[in-house]
C-alpha cells in the first residue's frame, strides 16, 4: 500500500500580488529561482524540467490561472502514483502576498522531498521580488516568452478518462 | 383598481422571429396583435446578453455594474432591490412563473432559493429587503418555477416526475456527463441541441408556463391588481420542441439567416476583421465562456443544420405565441381585458447562425442585442399605437412598470419609463443603451462594454486573457444592418469612435467594490 | 475528453490560526458551518455527508495535519474522475488567518460548483467565529468528538494501488 | 607540532556490543585495547537518538534546540558553528571520511552540499562560516562520502557504480520502491533490513571508509596536524555485511538480550506500563517517525530474528574494529602514534531487540541512548587509564577536541571537556545530560524532553498528537538498568520526579525562534 501525503509551504512576500504572479505565472521561469532546477522547457502544456542531479522530469501543465492567480502541475511518467503541485499568489490587501507551494503526491516521501524543494523556492522567489533583482526576476522584465501571449485555454484541459 | 400587468419573457429570442418585426418563418399574430394594438421597439437593447445579467437588470432596473450579477453563475443577492416588491408593496400580487435565473441552476447543496422553493413546497419564502424589510422572496408572492430541462430541481421538473415520468426521458439533455453544456446532436441534421422529442404538447414547458399563470390568475379576487411575470424557457436551445408539432415548419425550406454567408471564405474573412475572439471560437480554439457547447465547434455548423435548427426555433416562437394567446383569453375571461398592460420581450437574443455561429457569447451584434419588446398599454389607457426606432434598455422595463401602477421609480432605477412614441423616446430617453459582456472561465477572461447610439454600435474589448485593451468594434446600422464590416480601425471613423468611446466610458461610471464570485457555470 | 479545473476561495479572518484550525479540523461540524450540508457523519476515515437536495457523497479523509493545519478529503464512488478538496488554515502572524479552501476536479463545472460552495462555507466560518458563536463554535466548545483524542496516523494512508 | 585527533564514530551503535562494555558476541580487541589505554565512559549519552541532530550537536558542540537540526531531515545550516573549523584555524588539517549526515541524504534536486560534492568531484567546497568569514564546507578541507546503500550520490556509490557495478545489486536497499524504510526480510529468518550481500568484502564501506581514511592520512605532511572523523556507516541496518564475514557469529547460538523478554504477556506489560506511543508502535497502531520501515509491526518480530539481527550486527561491528586496527597500524606506520589521540563513539545507540523492539524511535532508555565511548588521549599526554561513571554528553566532544588541540572552547559550545576520570567529572561536569526528541510526520508529532542524572532517567512525553502531556517515564538505573519498570507515577517518587522534571525545565532554557522546516525524512 503506498500512502500519500500532502505537504504545504508559504512564505509572506513584501510584494504586490500583481508583481508576484508575474514570476509564478511563468512556468518557463521555474528554473530561475527553484533551487535544485536547472533547466526547464515548455511546449504547450508539457514542461520538461532537468534537475541538479541531471534526472528529467515531464510535467503537464494543468492550471495557469491569472485570474485566480493559481498555477497547478503534475509530473507525469509513472514515478508518481499521484502528483498535483499547486502554487498560489495571495493577495493580503496590504501590498503583501502569501505565496504558497503545496506538494500532493503518492508516495509520501516524495511529497516531502518536493515539499523541501518547494520551500526553498519559496525562499528564493522572496528574495528576488523583495531585493528586485535576480534571475527571475530579470526574466520577467525582459518580457514575455514567445508562447505566453493571449492564448486560448488549452491548459485547464486534461483527458481523465 | 389599477392596471394589470403581465410581463411576457423569452429566452434567447431574436428580434426578426416574431412576424411584426419582419420575421417570416414562425407565425406569432398574437404578439403581432399586440404590437399593433400598441408600441413597437425597433431598437430594444439588453445590458447583457446573457441570462441572469439580463434578467437582474429587469427585475432591478439596474445596470450589471451595479446589480453586481457581472455573468451566469453569480447569483443575486435576496436583498438585491426589486421592482415586483415597489408594485407589491402598493398592493399588487404578484407572481413570477416559469424560469426566474436570478440564482444559479446547478446547485447540489441546495443552497440558493429558487431551487429549495420547489422542495420546500411553498409559493414562497419570507427574506430581507434592500431596505431592511422582510417581504416575500424577490417581491413574489408567488412562484412557479421551469427551465429547458426535464431535469433538476424546479417546479417543472418535479410536476413531470410525478405526473408523466414516462416523457421525462424524450427532452434532450441540455447538460452531458461532464456537466458542460451538450454537444450531442440531433433531428435530420445532427444540429447540436436538437432532439425529437415525443412530449405531448400539453406537457410541454411551454403550455405548462401558461397552465400555471392561468390557474394562478383564476385564484385571485376580481378586483386585485396584479403583475405577473410569465417567463418562458424557449426558444432557448434545446431545441426540442414537441415533435407532433414539427410540421408547422419545413425544415428544408426555411431560408438561411441574411447574417449567414454560405461562402466559408466569406465568411472568415469577415470573422478575421472582427476582434480575435471571434474566429477563436470560431475555430475552436477558444471557449471563454460557458453559454455554447465547449466541445462544439462552430466551424463544422452545415447550412442543413442551420435550417433545421432555424425551423425548430420557428416552432418553439408559434407555440409560445399561442400559449400567450390562451393566457390572454383566461385574462379577457376574468373580465381584465381593458385594464391589463402587457409587454413581451426576452433577455436577449440568439445568434442563429450569423457569421457561422449558434448560441451566445461576447458578441455584440444585432443577433444577441437586438431584441423583440411590444408594450401593449392598457386598452382603457388611452395610448396610441405606435413605432419607436430608438434604442431603449431592457433596464427602462421596471420604471415602465412602476409608470403603470402610477407609482414613482424607484431612485436605485436607472431606467427610464419606455417612450410611448418616437417623439416622447426624443424628449426622455438618454438615447443611448450601454451592454456590458464580462466573462471568466478557468482563468480566461473576456470583457466587452458597448454604447448602442445615434444609429452606431460600439465595442471596446477590455483587456484580458484573450484581448489586450487595443481591439474593438464599431458598426454604422443604417449601412451595415448586419454588422459585417468592422470599422473600428477606419480612420476615417476615428472622431466618431473617439467620442462613442468617452460617452461609453463617461456611461460605466465609476466601479465600486470587488467582483462577486462565480457560484456554478449556470 | 473529461476537463478538470481548479478553484480556490480564501477569506482572512480575525482570529488566531489556532482557533480556525479547532473548526476545520473537526471534519464531523463541516455541516454546521458549509451551507447546503445538512449531515456529515465520519466513521475512521470515512465521512458520508448529506446534501440540503437529499443526495449523499462518501467521502475519504486524506490528510488531517494539525502541524500544517491542512485538511484533505476526497468524493470517492465514481460522481467524480478526480476529486481533492483542501481546506488550509494560514497564519498571518497578526492574529489573524488566512482560511483556503481549494477544490480541484473533473468534470471541471464540479470544481466551479464546489468552489461556489466553498465559498458560501468560508463566509459563514468568518461570520461564526468573528462572533465567537454559532452552530461549529458552539460545538467545538462543548468538546471533541469522541473518536478525535490523539489517535494513530492512519488518515494520511491511503490506497493508490 | 601538536596531538592528531582521529575521532571514530560509528552509527546506531549499541553500548553493549563491545567487549570492553561487556559484550561477549563480537569481538572487539583493538577499542577494548584503546579503552584499557585510555578512558571509557559508563554513561555516554546522546543529546538526541537520531542521526542528523545527534551528529550536528558533536559537530557544533551544541543542543539540538540550539543548533536546530530538531529531526532527522532537517539540514544543519552551512553556516552553523563547526569544532572542525575552529580546529582549521588554529592549523590543523581537517577531513570527514565515511558518513556525514548534517544533510539530508534523499535529494533530487541535488540541493545540498553533501551531495553536491561527489558530482563536483572536489573535496570540499567555501562556504561562509557562522562568523562571516569564508572557509571550506564545514571546516573540513577534504569531503570523502559513504552511507550504508551502494546507492546514491555519495562518493562510495559513485566508486562501486565506477568500479565493481556487478555487486551493487547485492546490497540491501535501504529503501522500497515508496522511499519508505524497506521492510523487506532476508538472511535465515525473513528478519527485516537482513540480505546475504556477496560483496567482497574489500569492497564493502567498512573497509573502504578505512582505506579513504589511510589514502587522506597517507598525503598529509609528517609535521602536520590533523583532524580526521572517519565516520563508518555501520552497525546501522540494513544488516547486509559481507556474507564471507557471517561465520563469525553462528546466529543460532547467539543469547536473546538481556531486555527482550520471550514471554509475550510479560513484553506488552513492560510496554504497558509505559507512555502510550511505546505500545502503539509494537501494535503497528503507530508510525510516529521515519527511522523504522512504516510497514513492519514489532509485534512480529520472532526470537530468531532478533538473533540473526544480533549476530550480524556483531559481525559489522567487527569489521569495524578490525579496519579501525588497519588504520591505527597506518597512523603508526607514519610516526605518528604518540601523538595520537583517538576518540571512539557513535551517534546513538539502536533497540536491538530490547522490549521486542528494533531500530529507533522515540524511545529514551539504554537501547538508544548509552553510547559506547572511549578517549584514548595520546600516550605522550600523560593522561592515566581511568573508567568514568558519571554521565557525560556527546554534546562534550567539541570541547574535548579543543582541549586536546590546546585552543579554548568556543563561546557558542555547550558541552565541557570530557572528564579523564571520575574525579574530574565530579569537579567540572554538570552531572547532567539533556536528551531531546521532536518529530512531525504528515501531522503526527511526538516530543520527549530527558534528564540523565544521579542514577535516574527521567523523560516528560509533550503534548501532541501522540500524549496529552501528562505522561513521562521515571527509571532508576542501578536497581533496574533494563528501564523495565517505569515509576512516572510512583507517588513514593514523586519528589524525586518534581526535582528532576525542575531541573530539566531549568537546563532546557528559553526556545528562541521556529523551527526550521523538514526538508526530506532522511
Amino acid at each position: 500500500m503506498t500512502t500519500r501525503a500532502s505537504v504545504r509551504r508559504e512564505r509572506r512576500i513584501g510584494r504586490p500580488v500583481e508583481v508576484v504572479w508575474e514570476v509564478i505565472g511563468r512556468p518557463d521561469l521555474l528554473h530561475l529561482w527553484y533551487p535544485g532546477i536547472e533547466a526547464c522547457e515548455v511546449r504547450g502544456d508539457v514542461r520538461t524540467i532537468t534537475l541538479a542531479t541531471g534526472m528529467t522530469l515531464e510535467e503537464r501543465i494543468l492550471t495557469l490561472d491569472p485570474v485566480q492567480r493559481r498555477f497547478q502541475y503534475r509530473v507525469t511518467g509513472g514515478l508518481f502514483q499521484e502528483h498535483l503541485a499547486t502554487v498560489d499568489a495571495l493577495d493580503l490587501g496590504d501590498h503583501t502576498t502569501l505565496a504558497v507551494y503545496s506538494t500532493d503526491a503518492a508516495p509520501a516521501t516524495m511529497a516531502l522531498v518536493l515539499g523541501g524543494g518547494a520551500g526553498a523556492a519559496l525562499d528564493e522567489l522572496a528574495r528576488q521580488l523583495e531585493a528586485a533583482t535576480g534571475p527571475a526576476v530579470d526574466a520577467v522584465r525582459a518580457g514575455p516568452h514567445p508562447s505566453s501571449a493571449p492564448h486560448a485555454n488549452h491548459a485547464e484541459r486534461e483527458a481523465t478518462s | 383598481m389599477g392596471r394589470k400587468i403581465l410581463f411576457v419573457t423569452t429566452d434567447q429570442q431574436r428580434y426578426d422571429t416574431l412576424g411584426c418585426n419582419g420575421g417570416a418563418i414562425a407565425r406569432t399574430p398574437v404578439i403581432d396583435g399586440l404590437a399593433g394594438e400598441g408600441i413597437r421597439y425597433e431598437r430594444a437593447v439588453p445590458a447583457s446578453v446573457v441570462c441572469m445579467p439580463s434578467r437582474s437588470t429587469m427585475l432591478t432596473g439596474q445596470s450589471p455594474r451595479r446589480h453586481g450579477v457581472w455573468m451566469n453563475g453569480v447569483p443575486l443577492p435576496v436583498d438585491a432591490p426589486s421592482a415586483a416588491e415597489v408594485l407589491r408593496r402598493v398592493g399588487y400580487r404578484t407572481a413570477l412563473v416559469g424560469k426566474p435565473h436570478f440564482e444559479p441552476f446547478l446547485d447540489p447543496f441546495g443552497r440558493f432559493t429558487e431551487n429549495r422553493l420547489a422542495r420546500l413546497g411553498v409559493p414562497t419564502v419570507d427574506s430581507l429587503g434592500h431596505d431592511g424589510l422582510v417581504g416575500p422572496h424577490r417581491g413574489f408572492e408567488h412562484l412557479e418555477f421551469a427551465t429547458h430541462s426535464s431535469a433538476g430541481q424546479l417546479h417543472y421538473a418535479r410536476w413531470l416526475a410525478e405526473n408523466h415520468p414516462e416523457v421525462i426521458d424524450g427532452f434532450y439533455a441540455t447538460l452531458d456527463r461532464d456537466l458542460e453544456v451538450n454537444a450531442d446532436g440531433g433531428g435530420a441534421t445532427g444540429a447540436p441541441q436538437v432532439k425529437d422529442n415525443p412530449v405531448p404538447r400539453d406537457w410541454y414547458h411551454t403550455d405548462w408556463v401558461a397552465d400555471r399563470t392561468i390557474d394562478w390568475l383564476d385564484a385571485l379576487d376580481a378586483d386585485d391588481d396584479w403583475f405577473c411575470w410569465m417567463s418562458f424557457p424557449d426558444p432557448h436551445h434545446p431545441w426540442d420542441p414537441p415533435e407532433s408539432e414539427l410540421g408547422r415548419v419545413a425544415w428544408r425550406e426555411v431560408p438561411l439567416p441574411e447574417g449567414y454567408s454560405i461562402d466559408r471564405a466569406e465568411r472568415e474573412a469577415i470573422l478575421d476583421a472582427k476582434p480575435r475572439h471571434w474566429r477563436q471560437w470560431y475555430d475552436g480554439q477558444l471557449v471563454s465562456n460557458f453559454e455554447a457547447p465547449p466541445s462544439w465547434v462552430p466551424a463544422t455548423l452545415t447550412a442543413d443544420q442551420l435550417r433545421e435548427v432555424t425551423a425548430r426555433n420557428a416552432v418553439e416562437v408559434e407555440l409560445i405565441d399561442e400559449a400567450l394567446g390562451r393566457v390572454l383569453a383566461a385574462i379577457a375571461a376574468r373580465g381584465w381585458a381593458d385594464d391589463l398592460d402587457v409587454i413581451v420581450t426576452t433577455d436577449h437574443g440568439e445568434l442563429g447562425g450569423d457569421f457561422g455561429l449558434l448560441f451566445k457569447g461576447p458578441y455584440h451584434v444585432d443577433s444577441l442585442m437586438r431584441l423583440p419588446l411590444v408594450w401593449r398599454p392598457a386598452p382603457n389607457s388611452g395610448v396610441a399605437p405606435a413605432v419607436v426606432n430608438g434604442p431603449v434598455g431592457l433596464v427602462d422595463l421596471a420604471p415602465t412598470w412602476c409608470a403603470i401602477a402610477g407609482v414613482a421609480p424607484s431612485p436605485w432605477m436607472e431606467g427610464v419609463r419606455l417612450p410611448v412614441d418616437e417623439a416622447d423616446h426624443v424628449d426622455r430617453h438618454p438615447g443611448r443603451v450601454i451592454t456590458e459582456w464580462d466573462s471568466e472561465r478557468f482563468g480566461v477572461t473576456v470583457g466587452l462594454r458597448t454604447i448602442t447610439r445615434d444609429g452606431w454600435v460600439c465595442t471596446v474589448c477590455m483587456p484580458g486573457s484573450v484581448h489586450d485593451g487595443s481591439e474593438g468594434e464599431l458598426y454604422r446600422l443604417d449601412d451595415d444592418p448586419l454588422q459585417r464590416e468592422n470599422r473600428w480601425d477606419d480612420p476615417a471613423l476615428r472622431s466618431v469612435r473617439d467620442d462613442l468611446v468617452a460617452d461609453l466610458v463617461d456611461s460605466l461610471g465609476p466601479v465600486t467594490g470587488g467582483r462577486r464570485p462565480v457560484e456554478a457555470p449556470v
